[in-house]
């Protein structure tokens, strides 16, 4: 791949990671394509020779811009406790390769993501680890995210619950 | 045996607990207490029929899932014959886990230390050196893998680790009426849309058995940003119409919500809804068509909810029906199942777009879920503290009411919906259990 | 409750151990052990007078932040009058954690869960459906927040579970003497620089305690990197002058270290010198006028540090004061709170000093605090081994020793400073809680 | 950004991490200006609403090239117990992203710190999470981190001590 | 170094590390030189003066291309019970620094590299910490790994076994 | 101490568990259970004879290593006369750890804390402020470091926490003649390799223990990719073959599997096979001559295994020997010590060579350890489900067996090889100690 190419869809998600985890969450949503398509598989423990570990029917998000749209507007008002007081996110992404896809304009982009949560004053934060196959999007404004697929690297997974972005 | 806990410490706190429920109190301590986790596993767990799976998570034979109760692991399976059996994961041998796996499908287990391979059935066929080793001493049919009852309602597989338990039925008794609203989403039932949410919290299981026994009480608070983009048709003040209904003596309960002039089967598609009428009892019927939102419990740790909800506030939308199993994993921990069951007969458009207003209101990344779970887990982590041992919660509402004669159902039903007398049922049978009087 | 520990157990090693204080030993065991520790949270710390706040932390009405007292998460708040409360932070209804921050300012807290909702000052004002599911039958004054008494020296909010505990004034005692060396530096005494430095650590509290009411006898070994960059006036030799004071039968001491021709008061700003010498009594600046070190702790785990300190080795430096508070969260586990103190009166400028040589030396980083956490984590993973069940520690510095007839201040005074007197009055009146004759 | 620029102050920050992780701690401070500022902020758990998080009066670092000295000078000692044994740490140091500041050869590098301690035989590390706004300055000699501001993202902070640099 | 030779190294790690994550063993085989060297040394707690902390001696993986081959080989059959069900792991490869060696086409590259591995149905991953020295060839056919260095930043490791690759 | 478990609870079931043994039955709940945990701290661990290091690991003066016997870490070093002491890793003045690496060399121990200094045997010769803060009156000779009792047998250090037990030659027993094929190899014995593995793994100890005091049983299943890539000249059929060797009362067992036409002492190289037919007894090599694989189990935790491999499967391959103890370190859970030992005598490529066929093949990633561990660590999680209290295994192979007359070793011996009596001896010798009767 082209190594100006590589290092611009780098920076892209590394500064998509920053406005999640500086609650910037209008910005975000700025930067995914009006088609974004979020998806997160559940997985389930299989034996190696399994057909499939990731479900093909379960997701834990299956949003798109009108859902995501939702999650942001619930997290602006001042009544979404499960950010109350808000988790500090770190995304960790490693690893990022990217590929050409069958469209000009849009690469495959496989990264590692590393999550790092802490609320409140526990001393025990939760950690997330994931696969992502994200899509982005070269545009007149700038890279876009077409579609975030990213899937835990659990099958039960440590998560009271999950008012963050992946 | 010393892992079984000497309940006499635990005896006169249950018995002032069993009275406390009765005059509308209940002691924040039972929901974070070692000694009270081990008396549940030993005294309820143990003792109560416990969900298991859906059938239609195994629809074929050699289809198995792994499941728990208490800290057992269960493979639960349909064998060749399409009998579902509930067998511990473990060989006879020594001990190593049979099924690694929490979903699959096989004709036999075979043990990865030394070899002992079993039916799905769990009966022992296969020992290695039966000759050598053994010189032909060891009685193959003694040693299958250990069983569990199995029984079942309406698709719901249930399990007891109790020989002398009574029947399901028995222990689902009135409730049935109230399951078959999820259950009997016309003629084909429903199956379950996919493997479910599975994920831990620091939470004690029994504070969402109670929120979801019909807690309508918490809604326009806990799920405000609901109403505050508009997701409710009910305001704050019309939310508490609807019925209260438990089964006395069972545990059970569920929660009816009403919302003003609400059609009759909101929500459901036409010709689901022409389907239930016949399919469903005049009673039910009458009961369910006025129905909202219905949140219940069978006791102790499964739950269900149904509800319309739209992907985008202010639209129709239509009805999802979430199950969730609340699994303790510790004192104050569980583990979360949470399945979305679809109608069977509805087309694939319905069942989709109801399985995404699931995964967008419930399931771990639900919003109205990440809500529950957060104020759950405070709750878990106040009931610790030391100054809360002799520290009851107020459950009097309803204490005072009269059942309402009107109400075509059975069980007892009282209006308004936001109540606590579900709860009062629910814990004074978890009482019995604890006091060994079940 | 089966929560609280059976004392019996332990009867017979209490009765022992504190014994063998009397004759100088104390048992290793002590310093991480499940039993114990669990029998220090039921008698000592839901009866001593356990410190909260400083005032300065809230000054305004509705400030509020929230500490523990054993494991109870209280409110400490200024209402609306400027009285100081502390609640139990949990919701009478259901148990939910009613303020999830640590630091704030509130007039209200609104419950997240069902919204119940309380004055500051934890008066129950706002029932939901209070009609419709009470019936009005819910009395509001008897369900506010779970109260804690609170009293205050100088500036130092305590709070204690116990209704029947001496006042503060009382539990204090002579000690008030000493603190007014670090909450008098002038009249306008002393406010926190900023919020605590907050950390946890695999020790036990009673090492921090008893290393800060006095150990002398660590410092040149355990601190040895100092001296050897030049940041001691003193050299090993000269270093165990000065006093060892406590008093006895409270658990209260205080090492009061001098160094040769130290000038009086040396490193406080000269205008605080002076206002030293009128708001303090004559008899405590004859003893502080001579005190290069001041190291000191509130029974149970309340500590103080006074010291001379510079950024650069060798420099005059200024006076630095450090407040930490060993909070127990479980068996050889505590949660560090360490603030810096720093006198109203003094200049920013000077403030801003003595906070950087407070971070430089104390604090998670400071680099005299890591050395004892070090070491005091090593002491509490030795504790727990099995073999040291019957081992005791020699504390027999100072037996001996009669009381210096010349020191002016109240309590009893020995020398030298390095000396094992103040930490036998720590752990006999540790053992009287212990043994439930406080 | 300049991509080359972003490559060298990125190496930059791994070079300087490297230098921490294999202890060479007069390699480090010799990778600083001399009037560097090296600041971590102490956090306090607030209400989303809060106007602050992180302390502006409490700091757990505040130092300056004279207080650095001291703090190496101090493990050059044979006394440092804290860090006898020495710490194994290991800096992974992700997401840098950088922005030109008003200074001309000054830029803001962000970057994401997840810190690995590992002490002793305990099989028990310790992870430590950091959002990191570090000022670099390009000099004759080449890069120069002119100031670390590290923020960790937790309030009650689970280590014993903190003898090492984030 | 030349830029784009670094930023090749580094997607050759990426891309390597991929192969592992996503189990195709023969591909990553294919990524090594037939003179491959792979090792772990045992780690043991000393002072901090002691010349030693990685012994000479002792190896936790001391393999050439022969046995990589009999591992993954072992792999391919169905009774590989340690990875059965397979072990999921996230190799996080961070600060990737590349310097020349007296071998004009091999090359030195230092990365971090934690290990995310998560196993059934357990909500408890494990994770691990390695310091790599790996030594890279540019070949006719692309990139190859010459030697893999990796040592675990723990003395006392938290894994029931090692079953998967670092 | 309320740290000893009351053995009351577990008397019954360590009864019906001695019975059971006798019977050939051996509870589940045995594998993973707090209570037998704790027992087995004081009652086993306390009184056995517990493996700490091998005497190559610290060949000169002032070389020492740290280790555990239950959760006392020990510095088990030579000192300068080259005897070998092993003391308590804890500071008599106030319990600080002394030495805080794994290994090393020191004359003098200087505590941290305060100073205090020992020799590396243990005696206390440094005192700070003896004459200021003690007023002399401290005796140094009684704060030395806690001792424990060292013996040793062909290199293996062993050490003991009770005072009354019997010597090390008593408890090895005849035992000794099958620890010689391991520890004989040449006239000058063998070394280690290097320091050991050291992992953790939430495993029980005695599944290990079990499974090599000759555990042939499990072979063919756990390791059959090994025999599916061609690694084993026996196959299934034929891998029964050999003898299982117990010392009746002491709890010790040994496996030596044997294979068709396998050379006399194949593997090992001839210089060596000479050596070995003088060093050992005329019986030693008529038993260890056939034997292909040799695999036992010093009771408690101390096993061995010797085997042929070869780095590319098919090839002949050379012996190499692994020494491993499995250190409890709570319920369920252990710590692995793996070391790989060679023959002094042997050249350095045949060293080389058994150490990577040891890597290869155990080791933390060895490809055979791996399997092990896998399915160990899954019968500990299966023995803590509460279902498989009352559950038994059954250990009936070669009950009805005779020993073998012809056999020329001591101790009983039986044929096949896969054979369970090597299990009920070292259980019943368990049951003596967790009696109280050992
Ligand atoms: S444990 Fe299953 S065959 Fe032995
Ligand atoms: S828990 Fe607070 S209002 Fe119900
Ligand atoms: S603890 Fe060792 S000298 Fe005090
Ligand atoms: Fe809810
Ligand atoms: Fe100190
Ligand atoms: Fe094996």
């Amino acid at each position: 791949m082209d190594r100006d190419l590589v290092h611009d869809v780098t920076e892209f998600l590394y500064r998509e990671a920053l406005a999640l985890d500086e609650r910037r969450f209008r910005d975000w949503l700025a930067m995914l394509t009006e088609d974004i398509r979020y998806e997160v598989p559940v997985r389930v423990t299989r034996e190696g020779l399994a057909d499939w570990e990731l479900s093909p029917t379960s997701r834990i998000f299956d949003d798109d811009a009108a859902t995501l749209e939702v999650r942001v507007r619930r997290l602006e008002t001042d009544f979404a406790w499960a950010e109350q007081p808000p988790s500090r996110t770190r995304h960790y992404v490693t690893n990022v390769v990217v590929d050409p896809t069958e469209v000009a304009e849009e690469f495959l982009a496989s990264s590692n993501c590393f999550i790092y949560r802490s609320r409140g004053d526990s001393p025990n934060p939760s950690f997330y680890s994931l696969a992502r196959k994200d899509v982005v999007r070269r545009t007149a404004d700038g890279w876009r995210l077409a579609k975030r697929w990213a899937a835990f690297d659990q099958s039960l997974i440590n998560a009271h619950n999950l008012s963050i972005f992946v | 045996m010393t892992t079984r806990p000497d309940p006499t410490p635990l005896a006169d706190w249950v018995a002032s607990t069993r009275e406390g429920i009765r005059d509308g109190r209940f002691p924040a301590r039972a929901f974070n207490d070692a000694d009270v986790h081990a008396l549940e596993q030993e005294r309820l767990f143990s003792k109560a029929w416990c969900f298991l799976a859906h059938e239609s998570e195994i629809p074929s034979p050699g289809d198995y899932v792994t499941r728990y109760i208490a800290n057992n692991n269960l493979i639960v399976v349909r064998d060749e014959n399409g009998e579902v059996h509930a067998n511990l994961n473990m060989c006879r041998h020594r001990g190593n886990v049979m099924c690694k796996a929490e979903l699959g499908n096989a004709s036999h287990f075979r043990c990865s230390y030394h070899g002992w391979t079993y039916k799905n059935s769990g009966e022992l066929i296969g020992v290695p050196y039966m000759k050598e080793g053994y010189e032909g001493r060891l009685k193959r049919k003694e040693w299958g893998l250990v069983r569990v009852r199995v029984e079942s309602y309406e698709g719901l597989l249930f399990g007891c680790l109790d020989p002398e338990a009574e029947s399901l039925a028995d222990y689902l008794g009135d409730f049935r009426f109230y399951l078959d609203l999820y259950l009997k989403q016309g003629a084909e039932g429903v199956e379950v849309h996919g493997p479910p949410d599975h994920w831990v919290a620091e939470t004690d299981w029994k504070i969402c058995a109670e929120n979801f026994a019909g807690d309508g009480y918490h809604t326009p608070v806990a799920h405000q940003w609901g109403f505050n983009l508009g997701y409710f048709p009910s305001s704050g003040s019309t939310h508490s119409q609807g019925w209260a209904v438990h089964v006395p003596g069972k545990g059970h309960g569920i929660g009816l919500g009403h919302s003003p002039n609400f059609p009759p089967f909101g929500g459901f598609p036409d010709e689901l809804v022409e389907d239930m009428r016949t399919s469903l009892s005049p009673e039910q019927v009458a009961v369910f068509e006025k129905t909202r939102t219905a949140v219940g419990t069978v006791f102790p740790n499964l739950s269900f909810l149904m509800q319309p909800f739209s992907l985008v506030p202010g639209e129709p939308g239509v009805r999802f029906v979430t199950m969730r199993l609340y699994h303790p994993a510790g004192p104050g921990r569980m583990e979360m199942y949470s399945w979305c069951l679809v109608p069977r007969g509805a087309d694939q458009a319905y069942k989709d777009e109801a399985y995404r207003c699931y995964t967008l209101a419930f399931g771990q990344a639900g919003t109205f879920e990440q809500d529950d779970f957060e104020n759950w887990t405070k709750v878990t982590r106040s009931a610790e503290s030391t100054m809360v041992r002799d520290v009851d919660f107020p459950y009097i509402m309803g204490m005072e009411s009269e059942p309402d004669p009107e109400f075509p159902g059975p069980g007892t039903a009282l209006v308004p919906y936001v109540n606590d007398t579900n709860f009062r049922n629910l814990w004074s049978r978890w009482g019995d259990y604890l006091a060994g009087e079940a």
